[in-house]
């Protein structure tokens, strides 16, 4: 696979890694969020950490919209699927995140709602046409990645005409949420002392590496944006290193081949005419976030399923002992959850961490938790 | 097993219900299979936690295995659900290092499922069977009303003769033995996802499904004390591999670059955001055996037309907690842990 | 994590949609976010969309910086 | 079979398809067999036309058999689809005059079936299995989408071992042989007709699914040269006996009157117009033996608590059509059938 | 069973027989038919014909509402299952009639049609009721038995102001049909001598024992209404062959521990409420007979399914080698049709003689082939 | 040919309706087509409806009728 197996290659992995080595200071810590599930994907999958010094510490943050979709959105779309007129339609992913009472929308069709699986909210769209008498209601997860797909699909059926196709719009904002970590909330949480981040690859394809340029100006963090190969992953390490080193706190690309300044000015122009900004948006495992969610805008009302239908809108707590935000912020480990592996396991998730593959508990109990024994 | 803590919490019988991870080859299966039918039907046989049963009738060893398919669609890209029945069955009784004898076969076909269908499913299995060398002696036939089928589900049984010295069995993996794959990994849990529409995918990529009975034939009669031999069906190499870890309480060493996968099943589960190692294998076996006879059995598999690409791809170890442990390709390491729920594609 | 692959455009198809191809795996996606795109180029497809062309000069420029890394002395 | 005219017309495999009849019992489903399922697998064991296959192993003569069970609904009076799935095929074993051994099941759950009533099912099968004296050696899951299946499907084999001299097959039954049964026919099928809402009947009636190993192994012991041994289940008593005939070449005349029909299944018929010899037990079997033995068989059989009511019902004659006929207890005389179709309710 | 039982006595069976070969004249034949399928199926199902003496010879008649339905009504029938918004109910013995190309009920629901059995019309409305969705129509079959149920079933709906039950009326009358097998049409077609009928029993309860006055007077033909059981049908043809020795032509009620001579006048004007006749229907192997068929009267047009669905209405004849006719009126037995047996059985019926097991084709071939052996 | 059967009326229902028993198994049937049912009386049954009450006197009179022939001489 061209632009994939180069950026997998061993040997090249083994010269990163060895600068990387020579250049950390031993004399000090390198606390570095990779703010993206993919980063976690390929850190925990190639097993990156064990190619980096001791000091130079991977925390895992946010970055995957299955994971911060909060319970309660989930409870909602389980309650619009199990409307007998509700065929809802669904990436494959969240099909099996917990909400309430251990319920997911795999288990809710298990037990007879009409939930379909898609790869594409295109397919959504043509469900709808294809089944008049049915309301299809597009479960939209996602960061701005996924976001102008769905703007597509919201525009493609008010073209159609289409009277029976609502979306249940759960797209996220990145850079919100890496504020929203960085800020202390002056709530008495208690917030890692992060040094730099590895930035999001494709949601950088879309919005353009100069989003992030507020976030590190104002925190004095450097933000290196970063491909999802593994090379990607230590080649930005070592970037970050560097600015770390020289004390700079810049937005740099390491994930030129794909992501430019500006970004996509088309996607961006779809998403923005057919969504606009919520007041906030809750996080699952990190709260309440400013201006972090799109809902869609007056104009395509007719699309949006939280106006067709009654949406609880509910906000439902983790588990207690869940120490998710903790992790989230940089502050605890995986196994500092007194749960960790115990009640919580990628079968039975407690909290938002443990609920994909690519949360910080999950890909640490998926792939790393020899790491402990 | 020796991991207590393999399922978190029990099962909840009085409040739950049966979803699709309880069939998807994974650990929740595993759970159900433990916890309510083991648990139940607890006997010796059952005990072994193989994919077959042995046990002594007057004139040897024997082993009795059964399996359900229940694959859509039917007719898939290197082979049908006719096929698909007599290799499944075959090789469970092969795994025993047995030689299969006979099989049996129940139909459940749902109402308006056309006779031209069924004959080519039937011909198919006939065809399977008869390169196998097996017979098939005895069968049933219910039809379900509509609606309450899917097209044809076809359950086999088979029984097999162990020869004298030969046991081999999923608690045998000792630390220091060689693990061994007969070919490449992924091809059929490919081939059949290729046919699904709503994934939007297109490969050359055929299913591996085969009658392994020739080629554990010459593994056996090469290495006869080889330590397990197992098919990785359902939940791929990755989930087998962890069942013979905790039945026989070792953990494993896998060489992620030695594990042999086609290019092309590599990118499919790209595409989908899957991984080759939960794809499901229906010609495909593992094998482990004591270090100084993988030389020759790898000989002898790759002497075999299905044994082609064997490869060795890891080693056993001493692991209290059965970890199956990989050195990944790109340097690093990592755990390859059970199946989890479904394998569903990915956006993220 | 918004897995996207980088999959060679090996046919344009009618409605602003191509045909793909990754390692041999061919697949369709839409065009419709992105312009200019011909037969020969790569682009990243994220649920069913291209996002953005692939930029080959770049990629090699990156395999060309880590290349120019010392060697591992290990 | 002898009668070349049983089938009016052959399959149509290019057009046609499977329907409720094929799934019945009677005429529709031996045709399929015959012309799909035996001609594609043809081979000396299936062709021996019984409910399971003997063969000979090393150590004597074994018998194999599988049976698919789709009842519905899975709880019924006395009795469930766990052990009816056990009792049937038990019994298929037993019917060889085998010792049955071991068994598989293989289970096709629909998603959403509850763990509750999974955990009914499995104990019921592992209660019927300890009392017939068997285990469940292996096993096999599937589950399957919703709409796709019907709460759960459990296809069991068994293998069992028949003693020395001892050989009953429907292809044995001489003119002159006696024809007896074990007890009351048609109680299985009205106890599960009864549940059926639309059918707006009630009854005590309850199923007679038993394991019939203990009441065969009794037979055998006194009578070992019994000639045939079947368990009239799906389409009854005449089927069962129609089957038979053809397979010897041989006809039958049976007494109405000495057949054991209870009045509340005759009613029950009656009421739905409905013929107690076509619908099914699962707790009951033909035997057909030489008239010397008829007597010695028959205390046999009333000595075991589960042959209590058995009786002679007849005898079999040679005849080049194979007819089974009745003296009915009204004094005429007529033909018993093949069931044709389903038997379905009429109001005419 | 009360009532049944007794009726079925072995020992009275050889009184009654015995009196029957001493009464009946050795030097005459007595050609009887019996009009009904009960009779039918009692006579085979019982062996009648082996405790009568060979010159009282049993002739079966059209008494099946099944097998006379007519193949273009079948075919009818299954286009009205086939429509998607369709639920067909009807009895389970209609469910396997085949219709033209052996398409039946039974299997255009394997093929995915709709249809379900009911044992009783009510249970029809009953499913139209609990699914407003669905347009049920209730196949109604039958002579004068079931014609009132049937009425009730429509007055109920009317009721109950449901709009999407209708009923696709295939009721008959059966002293019509009796007139149609006496009555030399003028068309060739040849009549056997008739010495005397064997009445219904059930439709006598309804329509009483006068209704066939008429038949018997015109056509000098006794006519006996008897009972179902064994007995009833033994006792009948003794008094059949008193009646003919005696050179009598009356209607006599043998059944009368159910039928009266009026019947059951409120049975008769509930269906006279809701069906009048129709010009003519067509009976399978008997052909068009005039006034012997009912359907829903003007009122009640919101409940035919004729008036809401386009109904082909098609007249289908049956296998040009099929017999049927001819045995029907008592010219022709079975077995002197050239596909009885071979391609003509009761798993493929070619005629209507052979399509229910109370058919004179079926129920010889079901019970009596042996004689031909 | 009609199937019917004579039961035996075991209760009154509400709707016109009465749960019939024949031979030990019961069933329910509507009453509408017929007046002035009974607990204790027996109807035709046919298709879910009584059709008729049956007479239990004109039973015995038919019996009678039968028994009163000369028994049979073979
Ligand atoms: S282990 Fe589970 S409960 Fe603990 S922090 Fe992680 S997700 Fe939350
Ligand atoms: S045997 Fe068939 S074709 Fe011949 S008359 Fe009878 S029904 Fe018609
Ligand atoms: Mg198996
Ligand atoms: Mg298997
Ligand atoms: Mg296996
Ligand atoms: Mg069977
Ligand atoms: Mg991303
Ligand atoms: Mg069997
Ligand atoms: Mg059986
Ligand atoms: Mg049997
Ligand atoms: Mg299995
Ligand atoms: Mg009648």
């Amino acid at each position: 696979m061209k632009y994939v197996d180069e950026f997998r290659d061993p040997l090249l992995a083994r010269t990163v890694a060895a600068a990387i080595a020579r250049e950390a200071r031993p004399d000090r810590a390198y606390n570095l969020m990779e703010f993206c599930g993919g980063h976690t994907h390929a850190i925990s999958r190639y097993g990156i950490p064990d190619l980096l010094p001791g000091n130079v510490r991977m925390i895992h943050g946010p970055g995957c919209p299955v994971c911060v979709l909060p319970v309660g959105r989930i409870d909602d779309a389980i309650a619009l699927a199990r409307r007998p007129e509700v065929t809802l339609c669904t990436y494959g992913d969240v099909m099996r995140v917990p909400g309430s009472g251990r319920l997911s929308l795999l288990k809710a069709k298990a037990q007879g709602a009409d939930v379909r699986m898609v790869v594409s909210a295109d397919a959504a769209v043509r469900i709808a046409a294809e089944n008049p008498g049915r309301q299809v209601v597009f479960l939209a997860i996602g960061f701005e990645t996924t976001t102008p797909p769905t703007a597509l699909a919201v525009r493609a059926a008010a073209a159609q005409g289409l009277s029976n196709f609502t979306v249940f719009c759960n797209h996220v904002l990145t850079p919100s949420a890496i504020q929203g970590i960085l800020a202390d909330a002056g709530d008495g949480k208690e917030v890692a002392s992060l040094d730099g981040f590895v930035g999001p690859a494709h949601v950088s394809v879309v919005i353009g590496s100069e989003a992030y340029a507020p976030a590190a100006a104002e925190h004095g963090k450097p933000v290196v944006i970063s491909g999802f190969e593994p090379l990607d992953v230590l080649q930005s390490i070592l970037m970050l290193v560097r600015q770390i080193n020289e004390g700079r706190a810049e937005v740099e690309n390491q994930f030129t081949r794909a992501v430019t300044a500006e970004g996509n000015r088309k996607a961006q122009a779809i998403v923005a005419e057919i969504f606009e900004t919520r007041a906030s948006f809750e996080w699952r495992g990190l709260g309440s976030i400013p201006h972090s969610g799109l809902k869609l805008r007056e104009a395509y009302a007719a699309f949006d399923a939280e106006r067709r239908f009654p949406v609880a809108g509910a906000s439902v707590p983790d588990h207690k002992g869940c120490d998710c935000g903790a992790i989230l912020r940089g502050v605890k480990r995986p196994v500092d959850c007194k749960l960790f592996a115990g009640v919580c396991t990628p079968e039975n998730p407690m909290g938002s961490c443990m609920v994909s593959a690519e949360g910080a508990c999950a890909a640490h109990y998926t792939y790393g938790r020899f790491r402990d024994a | 097993m020796t991991d207590r803590r393999l399922f978190a919490r029990k099962l909840d019988i009085a409040r739950g219900a049966v979803d699709m991870t309880h069939g998807s080859g994974g650990k929740a299966m595993a759970q159900l299979v433990r916890e309510l039918f083991a648990a139940a039907f607890a006997n010796p046989w059952l005990d072994q936690g193989n994919d077959q049963a042995a046990f002594d009738v007057p004139g040897g060893r024997m082993v009795m295995t059964t399996d359900g398919f229940v694959v859509s669609p039917l007719f898939f890209p290197g082979g049908d659900i006719g096929s698909l029945a007599v290799h499944g069955t075959v090789n469970d009784v092969a795994m025993a290092g047995a030689v299969p004898l006979h099989l049996t076969a129940g139909f459940i076909i749902e109402e308006g499922f056309p006779l031209a269908d069924l004959k080519r499913v039937v011909d198919s299995m006939a065809a399977a069977a008869r390169e196998a060398g097996v017979a098939i002696v005895s069968g049933d036939t219910k039809v379900v009303e509509r609606g309450k089928g899917d097209g044809i589900f076809i359950t086999t049984t088979g029984i097999g003769m162990v020869p004298p010295g030969v046991a081999p069995s999923g608690d045998r993996a000792r630390p220091g033995d060689a693990i061994l794959v007969s070919g490449s990994m992924g091809d059929h849990g490919v081939a059949i996802m290729s046919t699904r529409d709503n994934l939007g995918f297109e490969t050359a990529i055929l299913s591996d499904s085969a009658a392994l009975n020739g080629l554990v034939a010459a593994m056996v009669a090469a290495v006869p004390g080889v330590h397990v031999l197992r098919d990785p069906t359902r939940g791929g190499l990755a989930t087998t591999l962890n069942e013979i870890a905790h039945q026989s309480g070792v953990g494993m060493r896998l060489a992620e670059a030695d594990i042999p996968v086609r290019a092309e099943v590599a990118a499919a589960c790209e595409l989908l955001g899957l991984d080759p190692l939960y794809a499901a294998n229906e010609g495909k076996l593992i094998a482990i055996c004591a270090e100084e006879e993988c030389d020759r059995l790898l000989a002898a598999m790759r002497a075999h037309p299905l044994g082609r690409d064997a490869a060795r791809i890891g080693r056993v170890v001493e692991d209290a907690h059965c970890f199956v442990q990989m050195e990944t390709r790109f340097g690093g390491r990592r755990i390859v842990d059970w199946l989890t729920g479904e394998q569903l594609p990915r956006i993220c | 994590m918004c897995l996207a692959v980088p999959a060679l455009v090996t046919a344009l198809l009618p409605d602003d949609r191509a045909t793909v191809s990754l390692g041999g795996v061919s697949s369709t996606c839409s065009l419709e976010l992105v312009e200019g795109v011909a037969v020969g180029d790569y682009v990243i497809v994220h649920v069913g969309y291209a996002l953005s062309r692939l930029d080959a000069e770049e990629a090699e420029r990156t395999l060309a910086l880590l290349a120019e890394l010392p060697a591992d002395a290990a």
